[in-house]
């Protein structure tokens, strides 16, 4: 291949767009105004022989940079593969004659809409390369693993056994964790009947004999620094030492703590020894050893038990958890059984609201129910200790009666979990939420590091609500904010031991990923296997910062001089940095200020009495993009007067192109992004709010612009708005019209 | 000791135990989860004098509401349309669980006593026992008159007109008060359902007894 | 030799002078076209009904079933036990579940049984006549022997309870079972559909809850009226009753005007097959049925 | 013929819903050569059919776009569409998979340019659609079809129509002489996502569906809901068209019920929860849900998701299975009839439409897996030594929400990175 730049263009004639377009002319375009070097039609481009077509000549004439001028680069992308080479797609079917009538009248906006496509694409395809990868590669294969309750063993024997050494680091001295301490597992297996062994011991002796697997106890992860691939640990045990390790990529399995029953006086806690949670009843659990469970207070068995479920949890009234544990249910049939299993003269009642056993757990309530189980739909109000017994006084929702109590020797509250996930690292800018580990964050002592990570950005995985690092997405449930890093188990989600397993089992293959990408410089989800990376010019950079602040994924440190210090390998390739900052030395080699900006430019601009508005679309690729294709594929029309470009992310969106697109006469602007907030959608997490924020300010430039702020529109656009993208333009557009044309075309 | 009181200190208030042992099918009763389809289900569902619907019932038992479940007209609702069966998710034989409290109670002698169904199913039990099979126009007199003489005639004459055009249609046989209908074996039916009835109630002493 | 035999289990109620002592009389004229050939079980009893367990409890509710079950195996040993009574098909169908389920039960049963000088060996399949006829016949043979169809006749099938459920006929569905407007059309009638099919007609309740039940009856009756019906046709002889013979007292509660004959299916087959209205029992109806007695008088 | 290069050290994945998707994604982004298989004639299985995700409100076709560019971004995927795996021979690290491919009619040609559409008039049965529509006998399976290739519809093979979708075609894309072919794909380990199918609620009789238009089931409702549904987004009932403001929506239908499916499928609680945001997201004036319900699941976090939709005063909570439906034939409106067992009130309340959460029953049921694999009660697949290299994932083991799904199968995927590891190795 050629060293030197050789930039073909080639227009497809076929699906309509010769007989709605002037092929030839769009030719023209390209030699005479998009200057490339070559430039073709083809009747049939993605054709085996147009394809042919353009493999002969990168071969023969050396063409290094393509050039499409087809359908939209969503489409055909089998026969438009071309790896090696840098690719740039003019989309003309779904972008412009699909969403075009086809009408003699429309025919000469069509042409032009198709003709600065053409200009655009052989403008961007001018100021890319093609990607060669990251350099900065690390080429450690070992996984840390912190934290030895089910999840870490079951993440550190998996990635085993695929053939990955482990590093397993524990802060108490045995491994177990919580599961170690139970007497007996939630059955997982058909009939699923009856309480199974939880197969923790087992574990331990596999770890234990695992050559692969180095553990450290009474240890903890005393700093963390580089990147995927290349992370530099510090582990510090309790006798003082501190041992460095070459990791590849982390787990954090640092599981979760019961709910303080402590906070829960109105049910009996602390007042009387009778009243227990349910850890503390798997203690009298193992202590009974299968015999008769004893009353903490005076030693005789219990004859008869409640079961209070959600206590502390499912609060609406903000005091405590507002979250239900999901494990809970199931986990209190488990110790009802433990009583009637030995004894079935033992009363058991579980006093519920909603009852919740997923899947093959309601083969486990019945089970119960089978075994005498008492279920009762209730809330309880209070639990009263007496003389000799405890009074449960709750309300019976389905007798409807306030008064309902029992009597009974024993109460177990069932308190559900709090995640151990270290460090808020957003807590000082986001408002406490309410109830559980925020408020232990800010109220309590200040919870100590997990990861210590010498990130700019804070020295833990970023939490979601409640103190759980668990992935906001719905489809990638693995994705933490943190490249390499993965948290398993209950500290991001309440969980069980089944589901801890499952995800512990996930998350090693997604861990095992990041270190097989980071070694071949590639990116991680969701541009995975993308080698483009961000190249900043140093010299240009004023030091402002806001490309580390901004990072969605803590990937740029700053140096001892305080530049921007990017680590490639966490970096996801979202472009935010890039658009955040101000003196634009931050670029991709297949997505730059240039690469937009070029294709900003090279629009031809009616002049101001042609009634020829030009609107520029900066387009999210994920969401807005695929919607207006799909627009295009149910022809739904819309204004000829748009010029779409695609952008990796919101936040990639640089002022300048808008400042540019505004100077150069255009007549208005939109910006489709995802939604952000609370429930946002945005792939890169805070992209598309950061971008936002950063675009708010513009209504600043447009005021010294002396233009009207109606120039620039800010819309969410989710990938099903394929009926209101079009509608959205076409009020745009009109919009326009009313506001007149752009007083700067003439310059 | 009333044959209730009896059964009452011997369960100890764990109504859902005697439930369990001294009802047909009673053992179901713990198997409910309260969903509710029995009671939506049950044609009688809409009338008045309807106190607790099935799953209600079963509810009350757990909690141990012997004395109102027992002497409730409920369960003497049920026209036997097994809706409520072929319903519910937990193939609870609902129909039978009712009919076995019903029984129960009007064992234990605590069953509403001017409850219609329960003397009803009274006389057609006796009834069909006697012979062996119903005797349909001893079985409606028997009901007319079931509260006295007059009440019994004025019974008989708001019913006059059905039982006319029954007569007419040949499906009413005014013989039949005399005689009528009825099986060869009678004593050989009278000793077996005497020893059915001894063997299940000793069944049931034996549970209590445990 | 008959096409098919069967130990008959006819019930209290088909008995000569008896509220369904015209099923009966249908019933036997179409058995006798179709070549069907029922044996009454000798000295059999009371099924006790549904109603029978207030007083009768538990095992004298089964005992009573079982002794049928003995007498039936005992002098017709390998026939299949046919009734025609919705309830006696389920009191009998319940009993030999149970008896088959619990050997406790059986072994109780048996004890008791000895009282009478009985025992069972095995328990014949007890089935409905309607179930007789769709399986074991067949569509196609309970279509042959129409003679004078009965066209233009619109039928409201009222299923009702216990020929539906719990055991239902098989292949059946509970809330919308279709095989008696089946049975309709393979008559020639025309079966309305309406939402009433499977209602309860509150069955023993018509005696001791006569308010209860005819607030159902009504709602049956006006909605196969409704519907189009003309007549309404069941399997189950307390059905036929309760919504026949209350239609007076409904229609004075409610100011209606009901006046719906009530008939059972055998009556529509005798009536297709070329019976008379005799055969057919329609003298038995206590609200005439004149448009099928005119077919019935056809040649 | 089509051509499958495959080893050993491949992995072969049966579905290509979510679960098969992310399998195959995760195992060849760690490198790994994998073969997707996929019945249909498009990826994205049944999470493509749903408008809206639970509890974000985001779109499931939003996270099968970036799906859908991770697969044309790697070249270790082998998708085979139309296919079924109908044998699997051989063990662990040493596995045979027969596949029959049904002819779709359409080759690579295809430009998805819709002039065959434009010529075809027979309608067909729209499947994505829960067959609540119809589409033209030459389709685009739907609009986000991976391959974004056409279909002929078998019914119109050998019809005069074809041959005009055929003349149609201007790039030779019609194939109207394909046949079903079967091919051998040889494999280390293979991940078994077959997913889920909804119960057939026509058996939950006294609900009525198929006799009552407006009974319909909640994986319909999403189409209602969609925009590239058959009302174009709009809560139009079936029977008459009219505006479905007045929805109830029927909690287990299916599920918790010896009668049918005896597991929680656990989904539909918030599928529910999240439906009643579509009537009020169309009618927000005078939009109604009611919720029929046993036990609200809003397991973990998505409690909070619960907890907002019953702070909205548009929408009620009724414990109780309800008994029946009935029907007002004046109105179209199908009526609930049943009881709120929470202090025992008798209801009989009139909807437009009612909504049937049905249940969640694994594909793998009634459906003979072609290998020796451990199954529970309800037909899920167990994880099991026994199993070998066979891994179940997603729906097929368990009834899972997406976001349990794809943790499932990323699991999976690395099971069989386990084998197929274990295999270079032994021959390295």
């Amino acid at each position: 291949m050629s060293a030197e730049k050789k930039v073909a263009a080639y227009i497809c004639k076929g699906c309509g767009l010769g007989e709605r377009l002037d092929a030839d002319a769009l030719v023209n375009v390209a030699q005479k105004e998009g200057k490339v070097q070559l430039a073709r039609s083809h009747d049939f481009l993605c054709s085996e022989e147009g394809v042919d077509l353009i493999k002969s000549d990168i071969a023969n004439e050396g063409v290094t940079h393509i050039m499409i001028g087809a359908c939209s680069r969503r489409a055909k992308t089998e026969a438009f593969y071309f790896p090696q080479n840098a690719v740039a797609r003019a989309n003309l079917r779904e972008g412009v004659i699909w969403i075009r009538p086809d009408t003699e009248e429309a025919r000469e906006t069509t042409q032009e809409m198709a003709a600065d496509y053409i200009r655009m694409g052989c403008a961007e395809i001018k100021a890319m390369s093609a990607p060669a990868g990251n350099p900065n590669t690390g080429s450690s294969r070992t996984l840390l693993v912190v934290g030895g309750g089910v999840s870490g063993m079951t993440a550190a024997l998996e990635a085993s056994r695929t053939g990955y050494p482990v590093v397993l680091v524990e802060k108490s001295g045995q491994l177990g964790g919580w599961a170690a301490k139970l007497w007996r597992r939630i059955p997982v297996h058909e009939p699923f009947k009856a309480p199974a062994d939880t197969g923790v011991a087992d574990m331990v002796a596999q770890i234990q004999a695992d050559p692969n697997i180095k553990v450290y106890l009474n240890a903890t992860v005393a700093k963390t620094d580089g990147a995927p691939g290349r992370f530099e640990v510090q582990i510090a045990t309790e006798s003082g030492s501190v041992a460095t390790e070459d990791i590849g990529a982390i787990i954090q399995a640092t599981g979760a703590e019961p709910y303080d029953a402590n906070k829960l006086p109105e049910l009996g806690y602390g007042k009387s020894p009778d009243v227990v949670d349910q850890a503390g009843l798997e203690a009298l659990a193992r202590a009974a050893n299968g015999g008769p469970m004893l009353k903490p207070s005076n030693g005789k068995p219990v004859k008869s038990v409640a079961f209070v479920q959600c206590a502390g949890q499912r609060d609406a009234g903000g005091q405590h958890l507002s979250y239900c544990s999901g494990y809970c249910c199931n986990a209190s049939i488990k110790q009802a059984m433990y009583f009637k299993d030995g004894n079935p003269d033992v009363d058991t009642t579980i006093l519920f609201t909603d009852l919740r056993t997923p899947g093959n757990g309601e083969d486990f309530y019945r089970s119960a129910q089978e075994k005498g189980v008492i279920f009762s739909k209730g809330k309880v109000a209070s639990v009263s200790p007496g003389a000799d017994a405890l009074t449960v006084n709750f309300h019976d929702l389905i007798l409807d009666d306030k008064d309902a109590r029992l009597e009974v020797d024993l109460v177990v509250l069932a308190t559900g979990q709090v995640p151990n996930s270290g460090v808020d690292i957003e807590a000082p800018n986001k408002p406490q939420v309410e109830g559980g580990a925020a408020d232990a964050a800010t109220v309590e002592a200040k919870p100590i590091s997990i990861l210590n990570l010498q990130y700019r950005q804070g020295p833990d995985v970023p939490q979601l609500k409640w103190g759980f690092t668990d992935s906001h997405f719905i489809c990638f449930p693995y994705e933490t904010r943190r490249t390499g890093i993965y948290t398993v188990g209950p500290v991001r989600r309440p969980m069980d031991m089944a589901q801890a397993r499952e995800d512990a089992t996930g998350a090693t293959l997604k861990a095992i990923q990041a270190i097989e990408n980071a070694q071949l410089g590639r990116a991680a989800h969701p541009r995975s296997g993308d080698l483009s990376f961000p190249k900043v010019r140093l010299e240009g950079c004023t030091q402002c910062k806001r490309c580390t602040v901004e990072c969605p994924f803590g990937a740029i440190d700053e140096d001892e001089r305080r530049f921007p210090l990017f680590n490639e390998s966490r970096c996801r390739r979202c472009g935010t940095c890039m658009g955040a900052c101000p003196v634009r030395v931050i670029s991709f080699e297949n997505y730059s200020v240039d690469t937009v900006g070029s294709q900003i430019k090279a629009v031809d601009i009616p002049d101001e009495f042609s009634e020829k508005p030009r609107i520029l679309i900066l387009a999210c690729e994920n969401d807005a993009y695929p919607a207006l294709d799909m627009a295009g594929m149910q022809h739904n029309e819309y204004s000829a007067f748009v010029r779409i470009i695609p952008v990796r992310c919101l936040g990639s969106v640089n002022t300048i192109w808008i400042t540019d697109a505004l100077n150069a006469g255009y007549d208005g602007v939109m910006l489709m992004g995802c939604k952000h907030g609370e429930n946002y959608q945005c792939h890169f997490v805070k992209g598309s709010e950061l971008g936002r924020y950063r675009l708010s300010k513009i209504d600043d430039t447009l005021k010294n612009l002396n233009l009207e702020t109606d120039r620039v529109r800010d819309l969410e656009v989710a990938i099903a708005d394929i009926e209101h993208v079009p509608a959205m333009i076409n009020q745009y557009a009109e919009r326009i019209v009313e506001i007149g044309m752009s007083p700067f075309k003439s310059f | 000791m009333s044959a209730n009181a009896q059964m009452a200190t011997k369960y100890k208030n764990n109504f859902l135990k005697e439930v369990e042992e001294q009802v047909e099918m009673g053992e179901w009763v713990k198997m409910c989860m309260q969903c509710g389809v029995c009671s939506g289900s049950c044609p009688t569902n809409f009338h008045p004098g309807w106190e607790h619907p099935p799953q209600e019932i079963f509810m009350m038992i757990r909690a141990g509401k012997r004395e109102e479940v027992l002497t409730s007209p409920s369960m003497w609702m049920c026209t036997s349309c097994y809706n409520c069966i072929v319903r519910c998710p937990r193939k609870l034989p609902i129909t039978h669980i009712m009919h076995g409290l019903a029984n129960y109670a009007h064992r234990l002698g605590v069953a509403p006593k001017m409850q219609p169904t329960r003397s009803f199913a009274k006389l057609f039990w006796n009834n069909c026992v006697k012979t062996g099979r119903v005797n349909e126009l001893k079985l409606s007199v028997g009901l007319y008159f079931k509260d006295g003489l007059s009440q019994g005639i004025r019974n008989g004459m708001a019913m006059k007109d059905v039982a006319l055009g029954l007569l007419k249609a040949k499906r009413l046989n005014p013989f039949e008060l005399f005689g009528g209908h009825k099986c060869k074996d009678q004593n050989g039916i009278h000793a077996m359902l005497k020893k059915a009835r001894e063997l299940e109630e000793k069944r049931k002493a034996l549970k209590a007894a445990a | 030799m008959a096409k098919k035999e069967y130990a008959f289990y006819p019930g209290c109620s088909s008995q000569r002078g008896a509220s369904a002592s015209n099923y009966l009389t249908s019933v036997n004229a179409m058995c006798k076209t179709l070549d069907v050939k029922i044996t009454e079980i000798p000295d059999w009893n009371c099924c006790s009904a549904s109603i029978g367990y207030a007083e009768g409890g538990e095992l004298p509710r089964h005992v009573l079933n079982a002794r049928n079950f003995a007498l039936a195996e005992k002098h017709m040993p390998g026939q299949d036990i046919v009734a025609t009574c919705a309830a006696c098909w389920l009191g009998a169908r319940e009993s030999k579940e149970r008896l088959e389920h619990s050997s406790v039960l059986l072994q109780d049963t048996q004890e008791a049984l000895k009282e009478a000088g009985l025992n069972i060996k095995a328990i014949p399949e007890v089935r409905h006549m309607v179930e007789v006829l769709i399986e074991d016949l067949g569509w196609n043979a309970l279509a042959a022997p129409v003679k004078n169809p009965l066209e233009g006749l619109k039928f409201a099938g009222y299923v009702g309870c216990q020929t539906n459920r719990p055991f239902g006929i098989s292949g059946e569905n509970f809330e919308n079972p279709m095989y008696l407007d089946k049975l309709i059309e393979t008559v020639g009638g025309e079966a309305v559909p309406y939402d009433q099919k499977v209602t309860c007609c509150g069955g023993a309740l018509a005696f001791s809850e006569p308010d209860k039940a005819q607030a159902q009856i009504k709602d049956i009756v006006e909605s196969a009226y409704d519907h189009g019906a003309e007549m309404i046709v069941t399997p189950c002889p307390l059905c036929q009753a309760n919504v026949e013979i209350y239609q007076g007292h409904i229609n004075k509660k409610y100011g209606t005007k009901f006046r719906i004959p009530v008939l059972y299916y055998s009556q529509l087959m005798t009536v297709a097959y070329g019976g008379s209205a005799k055969e057919a029992g329609l003298d038995g109806q206590v609200i005439k049925a004149p448009k099928l007695e005119a077919i019935a008088g056809k040649k | 013929m089509t051509a499958i290069v495959a080893t050993n050290e491949t992995i072969l994945v049966v579905g290509g819903g979510i679960s098969g998707m992310t399998a195959a994604l995760e195992a060849a982004e760690t490198g790994k050569q994998v073969v997707l298989v996929e019945k249909t004639a498009a990826l994205g299985g049944r999470t493509s059919q749903l408008y809206r995700y639970f509890p974000k409100m985001c779109h499931p076709t939003c996270g099968l776009e970036i799906n859908l560019r991770r697969l044309k971004a790697n070249p270790r995927i082998k998708v085979l569409t139309l296919a079924e795996v109908t044998g699997i021979t051989g063990g662990s690290g040493d596995y045979t998979a027969t596949v029959r491919i049904t002819p779709r009619y359409v080759n690579e040609n295809c430009t998805a340019c819709g002039e065959c559409a434009k010529v075809v008039s027979t309608q067909v049965d729209d499947q994505f659609n829960y067959k609540l529509g119809k589409t033209k006998a030459a389709y685009l399976p739907n609009a986000m079809a991976y391959p974004q290739r056409y279909v002929l519809d078998a019914s119109i093979i050998g019809t005069a129509e074809a041959e005009k979708a055929k003349a149609a075609c201007k790039y030779g894309a019609i194939d109207l002489d394909q046949k079903e072919e079967t091919m051998q794909i040889k494999a280390g380990a293979v991940v078994w996502a077959t997913g889920w199918q909804p119960y057939d609620a026509a058996k939950i009789q006294p609900y009525g569906y198929g006799r009552f238009k407006n009974v319909i089931t909640s994986v319909e409702f999403e189409r209602l809901a969609d925009p590239h549904g058959p009302t174009r987004g709009k809560l139009l009932r079936p029977s008459d068209g009219k505006e479905a403001k007045n929805v109830a929506f029927i909690q287990c239908a299916g599920s918790r019920d010896e009668n049918h499916l005896r597991h929680c499928s656990r989904f539909c609680c918030m599928a529910s929860l999240k439906q009643t945001h579509y009537v009020h997201e169309n009618f927000p004036e005078d939009g109604k849900s009611t919720i029929y319900y046993i036990d609200i699941r809003a397991i973990d976090r998505f409690e909070d998701f619960y907890q907002k939709v019953k702070a909205d005063s548009s929408v009620t909570f009724t414990k109780s299975k309800v008994a029946r439906i009935s029907l007002n034939e004046a109105t179209g409106n199908p009526i609930c009839h049943g009881v709120d067992t929470e202090g025992y009130h008798r209801y009989a309340n009139e909807h437009d439409l009612v909504v049937l959460a049905v249940g969640m029953e694994p594909s793998v049921k009634g459906m003979s897996i072609p290998a020796s694999v451990a199954a529970d009660s309800s037909g899920f697949i167990e994880a099991d030594p026994l199993n070998g290299g066979i891994f179940g994932a997603g729906c097929a083991t368990n009834a899972l929400d997406v976001n349990r799904s794809v943790q499932s199968a990323t699991a999976a995927a690395l099971r069989a990175v386990q084998v197929v590891n274990k295999v270079a190795r032994a021959e390295a």
